[in-house]
């Protein structure tokens, strides 16, 4: 009996005007409701109501793409707390991010941060292999494919211009080094092969103040100014690079045909 | 993100009691004991009750997280010389700028008043003319021990805890501070006796 | 139903799987918040709080005993009590009159309102009426009219305020007469209790068992995790220490250090918990550090500004302690899972190495009180001439540690000096010359290392210049060598010099390094002549123009006594083996490598075959002496302007471990500071096992220091580290400071302590003064003198016959102690006294020897002096005497034997007191006008004690009494500055 | 035992292993017809059979985990940063066997001629989002975070000293998901390893659906439609980057040197790398000549040789091996998938010229062109 009493309550309760006002469907008891459901969701409408069968299959997908962003989510979300006790800035940023571990509560939000972010591009790498080895590039989803390259970039990119903020000997060797590749770049790197054609009679266009790591750097080595202009990257510029072409990546999963499958 | 997190979590979790009622029926139909049902359910609560839990943790961490551990605010004590320093109804704006501190010789006592106006947190200023704290912001005064008497101050300014250290030099505390119409004003160590 | 036909998983297995990872998550995030909660210095905390709560609770019980054990407060409890009966019996009219009090009071409040707002009223007219007045408007007239009135009215106001106030001024009086007894006694009481009563207030807010139910649950619930956001007891914030004036370095700037040490601990800057264990144990030097009072306040400096050490650190770990041995690093790893955090720069200085914390601000500090590691640290570095071959910073400009060898022909033998070369222990078993050779890492080629020798040998011998010592007048041989035994030991030789039967105690400390400034003294015979000895000890410098040995001003034949004392020795060596032949063929192969460093083969071979052996050998000799860098040390023809060849160690401290070279020694703590041990333990240790020619070898030399040197030098070493260009501690750069340094600096190498107490500290010659002053009891001599005096003696004469104990002697045989000699002594005296010394104390054995003193060099010393004592430049008080004065004549019966017979101790212009011996001489009186300053005189006179403690000057002036004559009126001060003004007339008696 | 170690260090030198790897590989994942009947006369393809997978998975974690008794090979693998990389290891094993299996009953069902395991009919209706995939993923990410916090927990970020400009660490490494390019840095000008490399990767795989058009294989775990693309892809993917990544992770020690998994990172480990170029190694040691001034004429050699790398052999191709394939791509995508493919090939070899003969560089015109 007192089942019965409960079973109505929840009735009520799921029935209720308020409830309804905000999730608009009721409890999915039959298709039709299942359907709603994902239908009125904004964070489910990027799926579409119903799939053949070998898309739930882990076997099939390994559901690395989700991971993928699942871990980008997490990575916003860790990396925004740790920017209210990070201070870009040479004399802050080493002692800060000490910091995190010593005073700051929930010593471990940087760990979180990192070892997502490591996890995040073997995911990515993980999911590209996936799709290679389902032929799902092909026809037509080549496009897409693309768009995933691009974002697998940027996902290193983010790696990247993390790995300098600790500012300590990790962060600003690696960051050299990766640095100095832009000098190197043809033409516009001041190390670079043909640098010496960009010059108008014997002026030189490319010198150390005006070549690819110049811009990347801000600075002629690394200093104050790469610090702050690669937080910036990391934190904003990249990310949102990264979402819009997440989005169209997602909108286009759909666009052409859901997920893959032999015809 | 962690509500968004959070309503995803409610409507899954009306799918989960759905579900229980579409599997429910079903359960019926295939067996008569209510066997399955009860530990189906069991498990069905087990997981909702943990992940309620879970998004409780995560609002915990988060809220947990944006109270820093230490500060670094600048020094909170300072020696404010001896009293002999002061003269007799002074109100000294030696410490002001550097401090937020008056001090303050009263008749039988030398305090030390914040500069913070009770109003609004403006910072008042000395007129010696009228002898009285004079706030920019809202036109609080203060009279020269801090009790309120012009404009909407509610309350007379804190002063803070001074004393005298061992070669008899007066300290100011800005980490303790004593209110008047908390009957502060009288603890031995809100004022240095003269 | 149709949903079944479109699950594909079973909605229980889904169930399942998800309650599962749900459960999972939640177990992951439990273990995130009790990994975050868990927290080393809570529970260090939490253990100090009980500590405290101990410490406090015995302390309080004491403090209460003996209050209550004072009969005082007996007295204070029972006047209290009589006071309040006293008090009671007029309760009545107490209560009537603060009833009247309250009255008036609440009057005097509402008339004051009045007159507050009557003031604001008459502010704003003033104001208005101001304004108008300025800007000529009409309206002011009436404006003035009213501001009068308002003055008016608000005087009245005044005028009642002020007759109510007096009105209370009354009735207070009255009741404070009435209660002032009680109220006086309570405070008193008051005053007797206020300890505990802290005590208790302490305690009360800390002791859970003192608590409130309520309380105690606010108390828990404080420090839960999660809620010790809101108001925790225990955390790190209320310990952390942020040090602005010693910065921290992050390469790319200097920031401010934070230190959170005391978050574990806690008891450091309190003297409670000197018992306890360690975190929670009070500093061991709270005088010096941390508290307010010390000279380093920890609000000031923190920890790891002198300890050194991650700051930031809040674990055992994170700290980056060190530990001290092999062993506590085990016991470290078990107890604390410690492990060393190896991306640190500045690790804490291990407990034995703390003393190098010092350096960083006192760099400058000749020798630092309480730092005795780090002085004799820099003594042996500056004695063994570690700066000969490694630049150090600190020690540039500093003399060579070993004595020229520019003209070795007159002095040496070549055999002699191959000896002693190739191991010099074998001759004076304390010497601070290093052994290159017979070394771990080239016994294996002695044939080599022989011909290298021999080479240097030659190149030695080959390059030396002859010079001419005085030829001794009489032959040398005829010495007394007893005599010079004695001489020895009474001209003060062994203020620098080691006599081979005084035993080099086995603790070294600086005061025993001051006793081995020159070479230890042993037998000669086999080392070098008797001529040349004898032209050393009464002219050294003529031999080598740069030598720290000062003339003494020996006569002949006290020269020729010590030199046949020198010469025959107790200790008898062995004789040195004769250097033997040159291995003709190593030395080309030698050589060959040598040349061919700088040529192609084939020309090196050529040039080779156009050399003779002597050239061969001559090269050779130049190369090797260039390769094992003897010029560090020894002035060496050739090699004026030579760089030396060692690492710069100006920075060694802070050099990063992967630039220290381990080689094959694997079971090495790899820290820095086990790497400096080993190497000054063995330097050629680390060329174990690595295959390597004889030119690429290691070539430190053996030292054969121990244990404690090791440790003071590596402390040095360690201290030795990149300065912080911004220090705001260290000491100001004021003349004073610079002037005592370059003064400390010359009288170090001068070793002016050997014989002298110079501001607190040093008279390394002392023992050996008392011993001598037992074995050959002075005095003997003067008997001839006595003689004469035979018949003024005044019956003490046979008192001086019996033994005098040699302490008191030695008392009377000691230089001078030369504490405030700046106030002392006129600078022009001190100045020619440098230059040639006239006896002050003509009786002294010991002599102040000739230094060859520049002006400047003297100039040095003077500014030393006079700043020490704060003396101003130029400082001169000139006392004119008359004659003819009542003031002279006073003096003068003073002075004479009936009075204060000063003359029976003071030799008087060179005439000494008559019947006494010579130890209880005193200065020459004589002397006093050149040589004193007047106003010394004067606080002499007055008391002798304070100037000199334990001097045997009288006080004839008892402090505080009137004077014991009737002269010039009884008046202390004239009479002392007749007697002043006085004695400075006696050096024309 | 040490000798096993010793054994193990000696043959994981790159120029051992990777030629292994590399003359495996082909015969592992055939690109052609004939690898692939070699393939099956080895019965390698047993490998992708849930037996051979047990087999393979227990051999290789095994082997690490029993390497991890050795006090060297754990001090490199237990630091922080190189965790991620044990799991990208066991990561691509597994998922490259999964679906390496999942291909091969696929083929075995084409074979005779049904339709692929993940077909579905359209007939039969589809399954709903909600809530099975819904359910999973929310699953999955739970686990994931999960994961994510004890690893954090367990595992502290690494922080060394306070940035500094004038001290390099030895050894300096790259973020371990770039150590397949620094590696690269050591062989080639930072212009190629730095900068033409990264783009021709991005580019080539951007390009891959553009010309491995054929329809076939679209949609499903396959391996026999797809040989040449598939193994060309897992050359790249196992053999240039994640093999790569793992060598420049384990097995570079202080001063870039080489060292086997059992071997103490010796600081003063010294190795004889001389290095030479082509033009020197012709003119010189085998001619005998003077270099020529002439800078053309001093590099023809190494100019040659590239020529015949990117310009002759893939016609070669074209007309003998590659016949039909060339016939279904056309010129423009035969071209592209040439340059690609040969320049992905170009790196081993150049690699394996400086393991075997130092060999600096092929063509070195300085401030223009070294190769």
């Amino acid at each position: 009996m007192a089942e019965e009493e409960k079973k109505d309550f929840w009735a009520r309760f799921f029935g209720s005007y308020i409830w309804k006002s905000i999730f608009r469907v009721g409890i999915p008891r039959d298709r039709r409701g299942r359907l709603m459901q994902v239908l009125s969701n904004f964070f489910l409408h990027l799926h579409p109501v119903s799939l053949p069968k070998h898309a739930v299959k882990l076997k099939y997908t390994w559901c690395m793409g989700g991971l993928s962003f699942f871990l980008f989510i997490v990575l916003t979300f860790t990396g925004v707390l740790l920017m209210f006790y990070y201070r870009p800035t040479i004399e802050y940023a080493y002692n800060d991010v000490i910091d995190l571990r010593e005073t700051t509560p929930m010593g471990i939000m940087r760990e979180i941060h990192r070892w997502a972010a490591h996890l995040m591009v073997i995911a990515v790498w993980f999911h590209m292999f996936r799709v290679f080895m389902t032929g799902s590039y092909k026809a037509p989803r080549e496009f897409n494919w693309c768009i995933g390259v691009v974002l697998l970039t940027f996902t290193l990119l983010l790696s990247f211009t993390g790995y300098l903020l600790p500012w300590d000997q990790l962060a600003i060797w690696a960051i050299t080094v990766g640095s100095n590749m832009a000098a190197a770049t043809p033409f516009v790197g001041q190390e670079g092969p043909g640098v010496a054609l960009l010059s108008i009679g014997n002026v030189n266009l490319i010198g150390r103040t005006s070549d690819a790591r110049f811009l990347l750097l801000g600075d002629t080595s690394i200093g104050a100014g790469a610090l702050l202009r690669f937080y910036v990257f990391h934190c904003v510029f990249f990310p949102l690079i990264a979402v819009f072409f997440m989005v169209v990546h997602f909108w286009r999963v759909r666009k052409d045909g859901g997920i893959s499958g032999p015809v | 993100m962690a509500d968004s997190k959070q309503d995803q979590a409610d409507k899954l979790k009306a799918a989960g009691a759905g579900k229980a009622h579409g599997h429910v029926a079903k359960g019926h139909v295939a067996s008569g004991d209510g066997q399955t049902r009860r530990s189906f359910i069991s498990w069905v609560v087990v997981g909702w009750a943990a992940f309620a839990a879970c998004m409780g943790g995560l609002a915990t961490i988060t809220m947990r997280f944006f109270a820093p551990n230490v500060l670094y605010e600048p020094q909170q004590t300072f020696r404010a010389g001896a009293v002999s320093e002061y003269a007799p109804g002074e109100v000294s704006t030696r410490w002001k700028s550097k401090f937020g501190i008056w001090i303050v010789r009263l008749d039988d006592r030398v305090v030390a008043l914040s500069t913070i106006c009770t109003h609004l947190g403006c910072t008042p200023n000395w007129l010696a003319s009228e002898q009285k704290f004079k706030c920019p912001c809202h036109g609080s005064a203060f009279r020269m021990n801090g009790i309120n008497f012009e404009g909407p101050a509610p309350r007379p300014l804190e002063r803070h805890k001074i004393y005298l250290d061992d070669e008899g030099i007066m300290v100011v505390d800005k980490t303790v501070s004593f209110r008047q119409e908390r009957g502060q004003w009288d603890e031995p160590e809100s004022f240095v006796a003269v | 139903m149709d949903n079944d036909t479109q699950r594909y998983y079973d909605p229980n297995t889904l169930n399942r799987w998800f309650a599962v990872s749900c459960v999972v998550f939640l177990v992951s995030l439990v273990a995130m918040f009790y990994y975050d909660y868990k927290r080393e210095w809570r529970d260090h905390q939490a253990t100090f709080r009980e500590i405290d709560i101990r410490v406090s609770t015995e302390k309080l019980d004491r403090e209460q005993e003996n209050v209550a054990e004072k009969e005082e407060y007996e007295q204070l409890q029972t006047a209290l009590l009589a006071a309040q009966e006293e008090q009671s019996k007029q309760g009545q009219e107490l209560d009537t009159l603060a009833s009247e009090l309250a009255a008036i009071t609440k009057e005097r409040d509402s008339a004051r309102e009045d007159m507050n707002f009557k003031k604001g009223e008459r502010d704003a007219v003033k104001y208005e009426m101001e304004q108008a007045r300025e800007k000529g408007d009409r309206k002011a007239a009436k404006l003035v009219k009213r501001l009068e009135a308002r003055e008016q009215e608000l005087a009245e106001k005044k005028l009642n305020v002020e007759q109510l106030e007096s009105k209370m001024l009354v009735m207070n009086s009255a009741i404070t007469e009435k209660t002032a007894a009680v109220v006086s006694v309570e405070r008193q009481l008051a005053r007797l209790t206020s300890q505990g009563d802290l005590l208790k207030r302490k305690l009360d807010v800390l002791d859970p068992a003192r608590m409130s139910f309520l309380d105690k649950a606010g108390d828990k619930m404080r420090d839960l995790p999660g809620m010790d956001m809101l108001n925790p007891r225990y955390s790190v914030r209320d310990h952390q220490l942020i040090i602005n004036g010693i910065t921290e370095d992050l390469v790319f700037t200097r920031v401010p250090r934070v230190d959170r040490c005391k978050a574990c601990h806690m008891g450091i800057v309190s003297r409670n918990f000197q018992e306890e264990e360690n975190p929670y144990r009070s500093h061991p030097n709270l005088d010096l550090f941390l508290t307010q009072s010390s000279a380093h306040p920890i609000k000031e400096f923190g920890c790891t500004s002198c300890h050194s050490g991650r700051g930031r650190g809040t674990s055992f770990k994170t700290a980056v302690h060190m530990p001290t041995t092999r062993e506590q690093r085990e016991e470290w790893e078990k107890e604390h899972g410690w492990k060393k955090l190896h991306h640190w720069g500045s690790p804490m200085y291990p407990a034995r190495y703390t003393q190098a914390g010092c350096y960083e601000c006192h760099a400058n500090d000749p020798e630092l009180d309480g730092a005795d590691k780090l002085n004799l640290g820099l003594a042996i570095v500056r004695k063994a001439g570690c700066n000969g071959c490694h630049l150090i910073d600190r020690f540039n400009g500093e003399p060579k540690a070993g004595p020229g060898l520019r003209r070795l022909k007159p002095k040496l033998a070549k055999d002699w000096s191959f000896n002693w070369i190739k191991n010099p222990k074998a001759f004076r078993k304390h010497t601070w010359m290093p052994s290159f050779f017979k070394q771990s890492n080239n016994s294996d080629i002695e044939a080599r290392t022989d011909v290298e020798l021999k080479a240097i040998v030659h190149y030695l011998f080959a390059k030396s210049e002859e010079h001419s010592a005085q030829q001794p007048k009489a032959d040398t041989s005829s010495g007394n060598a007893e005599n010079g035994k004695r001489l020895v030991r009474a001209r003060g030789c062994q203020a620098c010099h080691m006599l081979d039967d005084d035993k080099y105690d086995d603790t070294l400390d600086v005061e025993a390094m001051r006793r081995q400034q020159g070479p230890g003294l042993v037998g000669f015979s086999s080392k070098t002549t008797a001529a040349w000895l004898y032209g050393w000890l009464k002219d050294p410098s003529s031999y080598d123009p740069v030598t720290r040995m000062p003339d003494l001003r020996l006569s002949d034949e006290d020269a020729r006594d010590i030199t046949a004392y020198l010469l025959v020795s107790e200790t008898d060596e062995e004789k040195d083996a004769a250097i033997s032949e040159v291995d003709g063929q190593i030395l080309d192969e030698v050589t060959l490598e040598l040349i061919a460093g700088n040529m192609s083969h084939a020309a090196a071979e050529e040039k080779l075959k156009g050399m003779d052996a002597g050239s061969k050998l001559e090269y050779t000799g130049m190369q090797m002496t260039r390769h094992y860098g003897c010029f560090g040390c020894h002035d060496i023809p050739g090699f004026e302007d030579e760089q030396p060849i060692g690492t710069d160690l100006s920075e060694a401290g802070s050099k990063p471990i992967a630039q220290l070279d381990f080689g094959l020694l694997h079971d090495l703590e790899h820290v820095n500071y086990a790497w400096f041990e080993q190497k000054l333990k063995d330097p050629r240790s680390f060329d174990h096992g690595l295959e390597k020619k004889p030119s690429e070898r290691l070539r430190m030399p053996a030292f054969g220091f121990d244990e404690q040197d090791i440790e003071a030098i590596v402390t040095c070493l360690l201290a030795f580290s990149k300065p912080d260009s911004e220090l705001k501690k260290a000491l100001p750069r004021t003349p004073k400071n610079i002037f005592v340094e370059e003064g400390e600096k010359l009288i170090t190498q001068l070793n002016c302590r050997g014989c002298h107490i110079i501001d607190g500290s040093g008279s390394a010659i002392r023992p050996s003064i008392v011993k001598w002053a037992g074995e050959y009891p002075p005095g003997a001599e003067l008997e001839e003198a006595e003689e004469e005096e035979e018949e003024e003696d005044d019956g003490w004469g046979d008192e001086e016959e019996d033994e005098i104990d040699p302490e008191v002697l030695a008392m009377a045989y000691t230089p001078p102690d030369l504490t405030g000699e700046g106030a002392k002594v006129q600078p022009e005296w001190l100045f020619h006294f440098l230059g040639d010394p006239t006896a002050v104390r003509p009786w002294f054995e010991v002599r102040m020897p000739t230094y060859s003193l520049s002006e400047e060099e003297k100039n040095t010393l003077l500014r030393y002096f006079s700043y020490l004592d704060d003396q101003k430049f130029p400082f001169e008080t000139v006392a004119t005497v008359d004659r003819n004065s009542e003031e002279f004549k006073v003096a003068e019966k003073m002075f004479s034997p009936t009075v204060m017979n000063c003359k029976s101790c003071h030799v008087v212009a060179g005439k000494p007191p008559a019947g006494k011996t010579a130890a209880e001489w005193a200065p020459d009186l004589g002397m006093a006008k050149t040589r004193l300053k007047s106003d010394w005189v004067l606080k002499w006179l007055i008391d002798p004690q304070e100037l000199t403690p334990g001097t045997k000057m009288p006080q004839y002036w008892p402090k505080g009494e009137p004077s014991p004559m009737p002269e010039l009126g009884g008046d202390s001060l004239r009479q002392q500055e007749a007697m002043r003004n006085y004695l400075l007339t006696l050096e024309d008696e | 035992m040490d000798t096993l170690k010793h054994v193990i260090n000696v043959l994981s030198a790159p120029q051992v292993s990777f030629l292994a790897a590399a003359i495996a590989f082909f015969f592992v994942f055939p690109p052609t017809d004939r690898f692939q009947s070699w393939n099956r006369r080895l019965r390698l393809d047993w490998l992708w059979t849930v037996k051979g997978g047990i087999l393979l998975h227990a051999l290789v974690i095994g082997a690490f985990f029993l390497s991890t008794l050795d006090p060297n090979f754990r001090a490199i693998v237990t630091k922080p940063d190189n965790v991620p990389i044990a799991l990208l290891l066991f990561g691509t094993l597994f998922f490259l066997w999964l679906s390496m299996k999942q291909a091969c009953d696929n083929d075995a069902r084409l074979a005779n001629d049904q339709k692929p395991n993940e077909y579905t009919d359209p007939s039969e209706s589809k399954i709903l989002v909600w809530p099975d995939l819904v359910y999973i993923e929310l699953i999955a990410g739970i686990l994931c975070m999960a994961a994510l916090i004890f690893w954090s927990i367990a595992l502290e970020a690494p922080l060394e000293e306070p940035a500094n400009p004038t001290l390099s660490p030895n050894p300096a490494k790259a973020p371990w998901y770039f150590l397949g390019l620094q590696e690269m840095l050591v062989y080639f000008d930072p212009w190629l390893a730095g900068v033409v490399f990264p783009v021709i990767i991005i580019v080539g795989l951007m390009s891959l659906p553009y010309i491995d058009t054929e329809p076939g294989g679209s949609g499903y775990y396959s391996y026999s439609d797809r040989k040449l693309y598939v193994s060309l892809f897992m050359f790249g993917w196992l053999l240039l980057w994640v093999y790569l990544i793992i060598v420049g992770a384990f097995m570079r020690g202080p001063n870039w040197n080489f060292f086997g998994p059992y071997e103490r990172w010796d600081l003063h480990k010294v190795v004889a790398l001389t290095n030479i170029n082509l033009s020197s190694l012709i003119w010189v040691k085998l001619l005998n000549q003077p270099l020529p001034d002439n800078i053309i004429i001093r590099e023809m050699f190494g100019i040659a040789m590239l020529g015949f790398h990117f310009l002759v052999i893939p016609p070669l191709l074209a007309m003998t091996i590659l016949k039909k394939f060339y016939a279904r791509m056309g010129n423009v995508k035969y071209a592209v998938f040439m340059f690609l493919s040969m320049a992905a090939v170009s790196l081993p070899i150049k690699m394996f010229l400086r393991w075997t003969i130092n060999l600096k560089y092929v063509v070195a015109i300085p401030g223009w062109f070294n190769l």
